[in-house]
């Protein structure tokens, strides 16, 4: 159970050393998340949180037989490492780095699909299979295990979200950030189907946004999922044409409103929110009339 | 981040894409020797990172030395879109800018990125000028997009698809393909997301000209490149910063903030209501604002502090939506994750003594879930009753919007 | 029926008006095959033995829904009209032309696999389904329909081969020519699977050369196909380290020697002869047993 | 097609890779200026397009004018593997060349194509210099091997990847990367097949030094390139190249002709038998090849015409394969498709009528099929009482193999 990763998901930890690599990995195998190497180049044979640290990213492999990586390699050299563990032939990568450019986000997403690895990321925060594994940043004590898978393109706000299913009873099944920069490696279309295959999950979340088309393209896939969709989309009050966040969502074509993206998903049989707590009432009814 | 006009055109031509003979001037005794430098006449261009500068008067054609006296002294008098013209292109004019005659002839080519692709696209239109945009949509098969490899690579064929289906001459395949690599090779040097041409013009002679440009550049790579001019942040003043703002009209305030935030690293959007809104997560951010509106309130802005922000950047990001003199009320919303609430605790804090000593008192509502949560809340209710204005801690996001709303 | 091509291929000849596109599209339509267009930049409009001629591909396809190309463009522009049909989303490019530059390959094979599009060669035969359709310069006159599917490294030892399989009263199911240079689009491990999976595949045949190792991995591919395979390996007398044909073969490595690919394709259960003759009686002999 | 070891070195240096201070050298008196030019002391190396120089006498370390001087001359007067020696590369001694103090510093670096990656691989050791093919079949672990990505881009994680696996200093991981992403970018922008630097040797002051290169370009490129000297072709004369193969030791003749077929275009490897073969498909002249030793006759070499010959490139074959002393019949197999069997006739008919006239009378065994054979055939037929010698013609491999044999 759980989609993409497993209670016995390996790790590997790429800038282990660095302050928010440290402090995540603390989090990750105090969640129980089995992490087995580290990676700093230059900081080989270290050792952190009980980790311990490989030179390159094939090496740790080849001692520790990781299959996940999850990145927090600072953005000048975020795109470098997730090549790295592409090339050492990690099934999947997480890049947590926030402000990584997007060329190079571009080239690396390219360069993970050749090398059949699943990019998550990067700006994401990650990955959790409540009471199993935690591959990310997000704030295990905000979830807990249940039927409802979330997918989020905002870490903050699927923690809100997640908040307030726990407030109606309700856990997740999986929680995925899929990250908020314009070129990410996993969409929500690449997502759904693997979801919706889970036999845990009940009922998908799909937390999204102004800008882009991932909505829209997410929506004509969901009558052929046979689980109820719910849907928060953030930036109803967005004027169009600015940039909302960093690298983030703007309007720029018609379709990528909130009242497009609602219609799109509306007509595709979902039910669309307009805040957390009431979406989380929504799936709590939806769940309470078909268990 | 814009270019300037003359930073864009220098890159082009770094590039190999033909550009008019221009300098730049930052006083009308420059601009005159610039002028004459060049040859008249003239285009007298104001250099601001801003649009629409044709309309406010930011554009003069100068047949004379005293033509550009008047217009560089006009010019560098304005202030456009919040921007004063600091500085001046002064380009030989063009024959499209003497007379209309070869108006027909402005095309338009950009690189720039494409969400849906996950790459680069190239447009191209036969159709450019001032106009563009009612091109693009209104009839958008005139504007022609093909994308580009993740890799940066431009086949031969791409131009010859855009030759095809523009319906002109093959014999501008070659030039076209020349600029097409040419400014997709810049995009990547440059890290820009959009490479701009427009007006291009298709010389006789079978050149494209790039008669004006505009390059963005993405400013996550800035650090592996020369910072543009002005791109160098000096810290956050609020005193400087409220005084100037004081003195805008209202029409200016959002392109002054706006810009000041970018320096600072701040994703910011001003709104026109009264509840500052800071929070961490793009998504989240706008689900507040979202929230603040749909419960009957006036959100005053949208402010993004990113993953992972210190105090020092909270600090910044309060100072900055302080110095709104629209906002009556701060709204924080932050859900620890890579970004510790302790942390953010700590740089309201530090921001609020700061307001304080300047005789800004302003009354926050802040609410912390998540990591360190307990923490940063703890760090709050010991200094409460500190120099700022007061602070509500609220448990849940529609408890704090709408304790914002009653406050404000 | 047919692996790859079928009767009802539509194929789009690139350089139709070159000397060679023009005299093998006539060849092709003689053979029955549909071909229904041509491509060559600034010849659009024109008629080719009666193809219609357009200038890029894309408008070729958009106009006779072509899905299959024939690449008869020089070499200097081989690779980029191999990458404008791929792009303009055809399933499968043959490139006949030989010498076309390695790096050039290269840099198109990676990108006909980013957008999904099958390419065989460059500097090969093409394809035939004899009987129904012919996809390339394979000489019809030399094949007939029958039970035997050909993959080929060579062109003219394939000829041979159906010559000699002919004289046995063997016809083929489908021949494809994978092509002679060192850097391939498709190669024989990609096409087993397809051949083997063919109803009208009753043996197979490898015709392979020195060089390379893809007879070896061919090789470790055989117990699973579950049809009778033979081989002939060419280059029993040549010398190693010398190049045999120009973007061809050569002996690197003791592995890509004929004696030890015999040996790996022995192995796997295949029958490795030593001239065409003696290959078609095999497969004969094999054929009758089981019929 | 091999660049000479200084053409080599120059595209290294214009990749930004240091190479040794060198000067080409076609005379005694051009040695010694360049030797002064350069700094004594210096090694003359001789530039020929074949290896084992070395064992051959080839390269001479030179300490004074008189020692250039005398090098220059000897090696001047040599041929190496066929080949005159026609200029020297004058090139400032390196210690290791001076005394064996580094030679344990001695490393390898090359880039080269990869059949079974199907692109580039990036191979580097720290076990260079001469024995560098045994270390790679005797500890194939000391030659490290990472694929290039097919567009030529090289990521800094592979030179952390290279040291950590070759355990060395992880202040070569800059210097690595840096000449690595010259040698991937040398390689596309030059269409080479390998680039290699053996030996290659790491400074104390950190910089990597190109002390011997090879480069070797696709001849399938040519035509974006410069030529290298001595590709232009000038046309096959077969009375010419008799006469200097006649008087070659028989231990030069392969290089000779070998390197005459590559400057025809002609795909060509001699062997030692009395046959000769021409086919068309290099997998159809190996199985001729075959064909004929297995029936008990001596090929005599490999020589593939190609796809779509023409009558000229058949007639330069058969003269070619005439130019040789060990020949007395010549097998012809060819099997239409895109080559026309009777352009192949029409060549044979040519290349015969000038044979007879020179007096190299050959018995030829002609197999056709395929695309026009009947047509070939007519023609061949019609002139079998031609000038040259007589003409077989065979209508299966098998027979045309046994005529051929009971010819020779």
């Amino acid at each position: 159970m759980g989609v993409l990763v497993r209670r016995d998901s390996r790790i590997l930890v790429q800038g282990i050393t660095g302050r928010e690599g440290r402090f995540h990995t603390a989090r990750m195998l105090a969640y129980g998340s089995q992490v087995v190497a580290g990676v700093t180049p230059g900081k080989g044979g270290l050792t952190v949180e009980g980790v311990p640290v490989f030179e390159t990213v094939s090496e740790a492999r080849a001692q520790t037989h990781a299959d996940v990586s999850v990145v927090f390699v600072p953005a000048p050299h975020a795109a470098d490492a997730v090549a790295e563990a592409a090339a050492a032939g990690l099934s999947l990568v997480i890049c947590i780095t926030e402000g990584v450019p997007i060329l190079d986000t571009v080239r690396v997403v390219a360069w993970c699909r050749q090398h059949g690895t699943r990019l998550i990321g990067p700006n994401c925060p990650g990955i959790i299979v409540p009471g199993q594994t935690l591959a990310g940043i997000l704030p295990g004590e905000m979830f807990r295990p249940g039927p409802v898978a979330v997918l989020s393109r905002s870490g903050t706000l699927a923690y809100e979200v997640a908040a307030a299913l726990g407030d109606e009873g309700l856990g997740q099944s999986t929680c995925i950030g899929v990250g908020g920069d314009p070129v990410i490696g996993t969409r929500f279309t690449d997502l759904l189907p693997l979801v919706a295959a889970d036999p845990a999950t009940e009922a998908i979340v799909l937390i999204g946004e102004i800008g882009g088309q991932d909505e829209n393209e997410a929506a004509a896939m969901l009558p052929a999922l046979g689980r109820p969709v719910f849907a928060l989309l953030a930036g109803t009050a967005a004027p169009a044409g600015k940039r909302m966040g960093h690298a983030g969502a703007i309007i720029s074509r018609p379709q990528e409103t909130v009242s497009a993206k609602t219609a799109a998903l509306r007509a595709a049989g979902a039910t669309v929110c307009s805040s957390p707590e009431e979406l989380a009432q929504a799936v709590a009814a939806r769940l309470r009339v078909t268990s | 981040m814009g270019l300037l006009e003359y930073q864009a055109k220098g890159l082009l031509a770094s590039a190999g894409i033909a550009v008019p003979a221009g300098r730049v001037a930052t006083t009308v005794t420059e601009a005159v020797a610039a002028a004459q430098q060049v040859g008249l006449p003239v285009a007298v261009k104001a250099q601001v990172p801003t649009g629409g500068r044709g309309k406010a008067g930011g554009i003069a054609l100068a047949r004379s030395v005293s033509e550009v006296e008047a217009a560089a002294q006009r010019i560098l008098r304005l202030s456009i879109g919040g921007f004063p013209v600091q500085a001046l292109l002064i380009e030989r004019a063009w024959a499209g800018e003497i007379s209309d005659a070869t108006r027909q002839l402005e095309w338009y080519a950009a690189v720039t990125l494409d969400r849906h692709e996950q790459s680069l696209v190239a447009l191209f239109s036969t159709a450019g000028g001032v106009d563009v945009e009612v091109v693009s949509r209104q009839t958008p098969w005139r504007m022609l997009r093909l994308p580009v490899a993740a890799t940066g690579s431009w086949w031969p064929f791409q131009g010859r698809e855009l030759v095809a289906r523009a319906k002109i001459e093959t014999c501008w395949t070659q030039p076209l393909n020349r600029l097409f690599a040419a400014m997709v090779n810049l995009a990547y040097r440059e890290d820009a997301l959009l490479v701009e041409i427009n007006p291009l013009f298709p010389a006789p002679s079978g050149e494209l000209w790039a008669l004006d440009a505009k390059i963005e550049r993405d400013e996550a790579a800035f650090f592996r490149h020369d910072q543009p001019p002005g791109a160098v942040t000096p810290p956050l003043d609020w005193t400087t910063l409220a005084r100037e703002v004081s003195r805008l009209p209202e029409a200016q305030v959002a392109a002054v903030l706006e810009n000041r935030a970018r320096q600072a690293g701040l994703a910011y959007v001003r709104l026109t209501g009264d509840i500052g809104i800071i929070g961490n997560g793009a998504g989240l951010v706008m689900a507040t604002v979202d929230a603040v509106q749909r419960l009957g309130g006036r959100p005053a802005d949208f402010l993004d502090v990113g993953g992972g922000a210190r105090r020092e950047r909270v600090q910044d990001a309060l100072q900055l939506v302080a110095a709104d003199p629209q906002v009556r009320v701060i709204l924080v919303n932050v859900l620890g994750g890579i970004t510790r609430a302790d942390e953010v605790a700590a740089g309201i804090l530090a921001a609020t003594g700061t307001l304080a000593e300047r005789g800004r008192r302003l009354p926050l509502v802040v609410r912390l879930a998540g990591n360190r949560s307990e923490e940063g809340r703890a760090l709050l209710s010991r200094s409460v009753t500190g120099a700022g204005g007061p602070i509500h801690v609220a448990s849940s996001l529609t408890q704090a919007v709408q304790l914002a709303i009653e406050t404000a």
